[in-house]
């Protein structure tokens, strides 16, 4: 393996630990009761949003996710302190705790911000690359939502749009099989959403969504092609989640074995066996995941320490 | 459960399980219904209101894709051809994704067609904000429900009225909206009287009697103004609190009634304020001529979004505190002229 | 030609004429303003709607146009009386004059009802045709739309539900080129709208929307696969309009020799060509045009002579 | 048409090219506005209203496909990204079938992301009823828009506010909702002064000064309300009539301050009664103590869906006799106790 490949990967390695272990953290301060409502997890579905920013200069571009939208935050290079202290309600959040887990933007990092009502960021993700096609940025749009998704009506209208525009935007379906408590093979007829896209005149692939390198160069080749004008693509990346759809979801709609059967094929995991295999040291890893850990661990005890959300100051930002 | 529909000894349940009780019985008195949403069936609901109903009913309930427009028009089309559909949106702010199906379809069903056709369906939602509930989660919209003609508009805020008003609207045939809501899903109990008559729509509740100030509110709200009535209680001052239940029909006899007696108004809502239904019951008072010692009062969530941060959601909403300060000071002011 | 097919082809004729015959009365009807407001017409999409309802059992299927929805009444029989007074604002309209020329029904005949929010009626046929899953009726359902409707979003959302379940509704595209004064290659990039179908799991064709024929034995099919249980279906029906998008529309937009060319191949035109060429005397057909006339002007001449809608009456109906 | 920014002498406009110069001066001079819509570009939209601005600033106007909620999410993301979109939704009425992006979207913005970011979005659409429109395109649903924190709303009535009001929008760092008047586009003719200062959000307008009654309205009501104030004042009656012009932000001292002058009020709106904006201008009269001779008069639509025969329509939305009749009664009422 070329150093640059190796160093490649261990940065994703990391990348991809970070957010798993933030979110081990939100689960565990949501048990607390120190985070309030709703919190949706992505353990699991990490390789999606790690490889998908390798393509990205999110200086200029910018990226519309979901509620299910930590990982994007952080592979974003969003500061976990501020994400924590979201969650928590902290005056120090990304948005002062106006958001939340579920809606949360960080515009510096290039995240333009989750969206909870589902569909709603795809015309919206739309539209900023619209503006790139007047302000000469040479900006891409990612809009990232589930598979669920595909069968709203927003979603419809954006890639059409999109196609017809020619508009720089990548659609990345994270296709984890199910959509709140309900698999996706009861929702549609044709389970390959990612043939919609044709139908569009728009490029549309499925990719295994848990290989980081096969995300990585989707990506990237996509990206390119949406930038030099080539027009929109739809990546439905195949994924599982490793938790609930929300937290406390005891997920009895789950056949038996096939959260374990995830866990053997989800991206840290293959990730691991692959460097292990090539001869990467198991100390290496192992540091790397606990030197992941620390980093989330120390950011969400600073976050806990900052105060709460002045409630003096909400009627500031109404308007301009 | 015991056979909802033959006992009269009230039960206990909680407002999320009366609101499946009401569904159980009409789905097993009326043929005709059907029910449908996100999550519904074999998950029983995400918050667990439809539960054991797919199992009960079998493919007269079951769980549809994410697509909104498709649910409610869905919903109106089977009603148009005589079923009697119940369909749940799992939040009312995503009742906009296709608020077109409400106010351009199902409103207009009977009127326009001159009454030969109708659409007798219902659309249960619920609404509220709840400690971390993001802006998109949290609005309290039964405002622009009650704008539109055509559109029955309910919000229980018992388990009784739970299972009353859905048996009402589901029994209604024209459109009708029942908002719940989800902070009382789990939250609150009490007691149920099952009846055996069916419930029809419409009717105020005075929630408690009192002399000094009457309180209009409906929802879950009431209980803001019950909680804020016995610390007024305390101090003195008796209010009679007027649960509307129903937007529309509107009950107003009962408010003008009320106030003509005592003199003074309030109402509360968790919505914000501009625009509100609280301009509508004030104006109601007003147009009737109802002298006041004072002038009207409304409290609301002022015009802002809803923020998700609980220090910061607690400040903008009414809670017991801030409405009873206010029906303090209401109830001291002056005389208008 | 078999004595049947001769006589079915004659009733065709004489219902498109009577359908283009009264598109030119309200044509006339509202030049002189006696009706009022937009008026969508229909001239030259008549085998659309003649040749599908050839494929429908009106005593219980249920058929959902668009405003431009004069032709689908008529061609189920709605009497031609009614819908003059409905454009007339009379009391003896289908509707009392409420509807009016965009928003009408007329149930008794299988007409649940123009709408005039494009692509709303779609998710509305599909309810009905889910109603037929549980009333044992045997009825399919018809959702018609112009080409433009299916970037709206709610065609979508009807098209993935109406293919989940398998519902008994054909969802006819009439696509006649231009949406309102833009051209439908202009809104999307691939113009093979029927290719979208199978996105969803579900059969479509493009027929020519001109020739009767056609039209009949595609519905005829469609109607039988999808009332035996094989799911809803997608026509796309090519065709053009002979006349502007609504009553007083100049139409710069279409291109020279566009419209001449249209009177060329719309289906009387052609049907009359057919019928020529298969020896039927041009006097039978001229005889066939003129009873058309002459019924349809009879009609107008009584819906003007009735009384208009009675303003006494406009709280009735409201509610239950 | 001449240079508009440069001209002080008032032009003749009609209500529509009061509009389009408006549009076309946006797109001169802010060189980050673009526009588009369904059939506004090549077509000049199907009422005319931005006829020619495409062959004057090319691919900044563009058709769209028939898809509201690509076009005002597309307008939102435009927006985030620094361009200042100018979006045509044809009727108010279809806004309902992208609802979301506004209530859920454009509105959040700003609150949620602390200012971070903003939505500069100007939405133009038009409403009313007009003879044979059916009942999916005549309602008026201003109050709707008025009921969402975050979005400002306005309903121009004159060419001269048609012109202002249409630049004080695309000049707005925040979402607006321009509703005009499909019935006055053609129908009305007036001097445009076009400016060389920006016009900036809010404000009402006292479009006839008076003494007696003090009549509040919006939008093309106004012109109904002007109407039946030149029949009192052949009365002998003088009604002050308010022009909101704005309905967020709400120039509400402007009302208050006519109806501590006059001692009466009324509110004229096409919208139908219940939870109409009407409700809001009466409660805040009402809230404020402001003392009234006679019980304050709301005037509009009967709660119904609107009928397409003219006949019908004339008979259900307020025209100059109906609420000169109302404006009369209310001149004339007793007091108040
Ligand atoms: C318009 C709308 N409808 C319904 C919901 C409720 N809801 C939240 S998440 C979700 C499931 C989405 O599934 P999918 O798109 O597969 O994404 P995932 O959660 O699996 O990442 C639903 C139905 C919503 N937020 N917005
Ligand atoms: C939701 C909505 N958006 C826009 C319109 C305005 N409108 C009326 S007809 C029409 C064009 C529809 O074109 P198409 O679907 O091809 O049908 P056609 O009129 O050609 O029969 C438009 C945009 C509308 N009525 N509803
Ligand atoms: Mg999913
Ligand atoms: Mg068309």
């Amino acid at each position: 393996m070329h150093e640059s490949d190796l160093n490649q990967y261990l940065n994703e390695l990391t990348s991809m630990w970070r957010i798993r272990h933030f979110e081990e953290h939100v689960a565990q301060l949501r048990a607390d009761n120190l985070i309030a409502g709703s919190v949706h997890l992505c353990n699991g579905q990490e390789a999606i949003y790690v490889g998908t920013c390798a393509a990205l200069d999110l200086r200029r571009d910018a990226v519309f996710p979901t509620y299910r939208g930590h990982g994007w935050a952080i592979a974003c290079g969003t500061p976990l302190d501020a994400l924590f202290a979201e969650l928590l309600g902290r005056a120090g959040g990304v948005n002062g705790g106006r958001g939340g887990s579920a809606y949360l933007s960080a515009p510096d990092h290039g995240l333009y911000g989750e969206n909870s009502i589902v569909g709603a960021g795809a015309p919206i993700a739309a539209g900023a690359a619209l503006a790139a096609t007047f302000d000469g940025s040479g900006r891409i749009t990612v809009a990232a939502f589930g598979e669920g998704a595909m069968n709203q009506g927003s979603v419809h209208e954006a890639l059409n749009f999109a196609a017809v525009y020619q508009l720089p935007v990548l659609f990345i379906v994270e296709n984890n099989r199910y959509s709140e408590l309900t698999p996706i093979a009861s929702m549609v007829r044709s389970d390959r959403l990612y043939s919609r896209a044709s139908g569009y005149g728009m490029r549309g692939v499925r990719i295994d969504g848990n290989d980081i390198d096969t995300v990585r160069e989707t990506a990237i080749q996509a990206a390119a092609h949406t930038r030099s004008g080539g027009g929109p693509v739809l990546i439905e990346a195949m994924t599982q989640r490793l938790v609930g759809h929300y937290f406390g979801d005891a997920q009895l709609y789950r056949p038996d074995g096939e959260v374990e059967q995830a866990r053997e094929d989800e991206p840290i995991a293959r990730l691991t066996r692959l460097l292990a295999a090539r001869g990467v040291a198991q100390a290496e890893l192992d540091a790397i995941r606990d030197a992941a850990h620390q980093e989330v661990a120390e950011a969400a005890k600073r976050a806990l320490a900052a105060p709460l959300a002045d409630p003096s100051t909400i009627e500031e930002h109404m308007y301009a | 459960m015991p056979d909802t529909a033959t006992i009269a000894e009230p039960t206990t349940l909680s407002y999320a399980m009366a609101v499946n009780a009401a569904l159980r019985r009409a789905l097993a008195e009326r043929g005709d219904t059907i029910l449908f949403g996100e999550d519904v069936a074999l998950p029983g609901g995400v918050h667990g209101v439809t539960r054991r109903l797919r199992t009960e009913f079998g493919e007269r309930v079951f769980d549809t894709p994410i697509s909104e427009s498709a649910i409610l028009g869905g919903a109106i089309g089977a009603a148009l051809m005589g079923r009697r559909p119940i369909v749940e949106i799992m939040w009312a702010d995503f009742t906009f994704v296709a608020f077109d199906q409400l106010i351009n379809q199902a409103a207009n069903v009977r009127y326009v067609s001159q009454g030969r056709l109708h659409a007798p369906l219902t659309v249960r939602t619920q609404q509220g904000a709840t400690p971390g509930s993001c802006a998109q989660h949290s609005q309290s919209v039964e405002a622009l429900f009650a704008h539109i003609p055509g559109l029955r508009v309910c919000l229980p805020a018992t388990p009784q009225d739970a299972y009353d008003l859905t048996l009402a609207a589901i029994g209604c045939d024209d459109p009708v909206i029942v908002i719940e809501s989800r902070a009382l899903y789990h939250s609150m109990k009490g007691p149920v009287t099952f009846g055996t008559e069916w419930p029809t729509i419409g009717g105020a509740r005075t929630a408690r009697p009192g002399t000094d100030i009457t309180v209009v509110t409906w929802g879950a709200t009431l209980h803001t103004a019950l909680a804020a009535a016995e610390a007024l209680h305390e101090e003195g001052l008796e209010a009679e609190v007027v649960d509307l239940r129903w937007l529309n029909p509107l009950d107003d006899r009962t408010v003008l009634e009320s106030v003509a007696r005592t003199g003074r108004l309030a109402v509360v809502h968790d919505a914000n304020l501009t625009g509100g239904f609280g301009a509508e019951i004030t104006s109601r008072v007003a147009e009737n001529g109802i002298p006041l010692l004072a002038p009207p009062v409304r409290v609301g969530t002022n015009d802002l979004r809803i923020p998700a941060a609980p220090s910061l959601q607690g400040a903008a909403i009414p809670n017991a505190a801030t409405v009873a300060e206010r029906l303090m000071k209401a109830c001291t002011a002056g005389s208008l002229s």
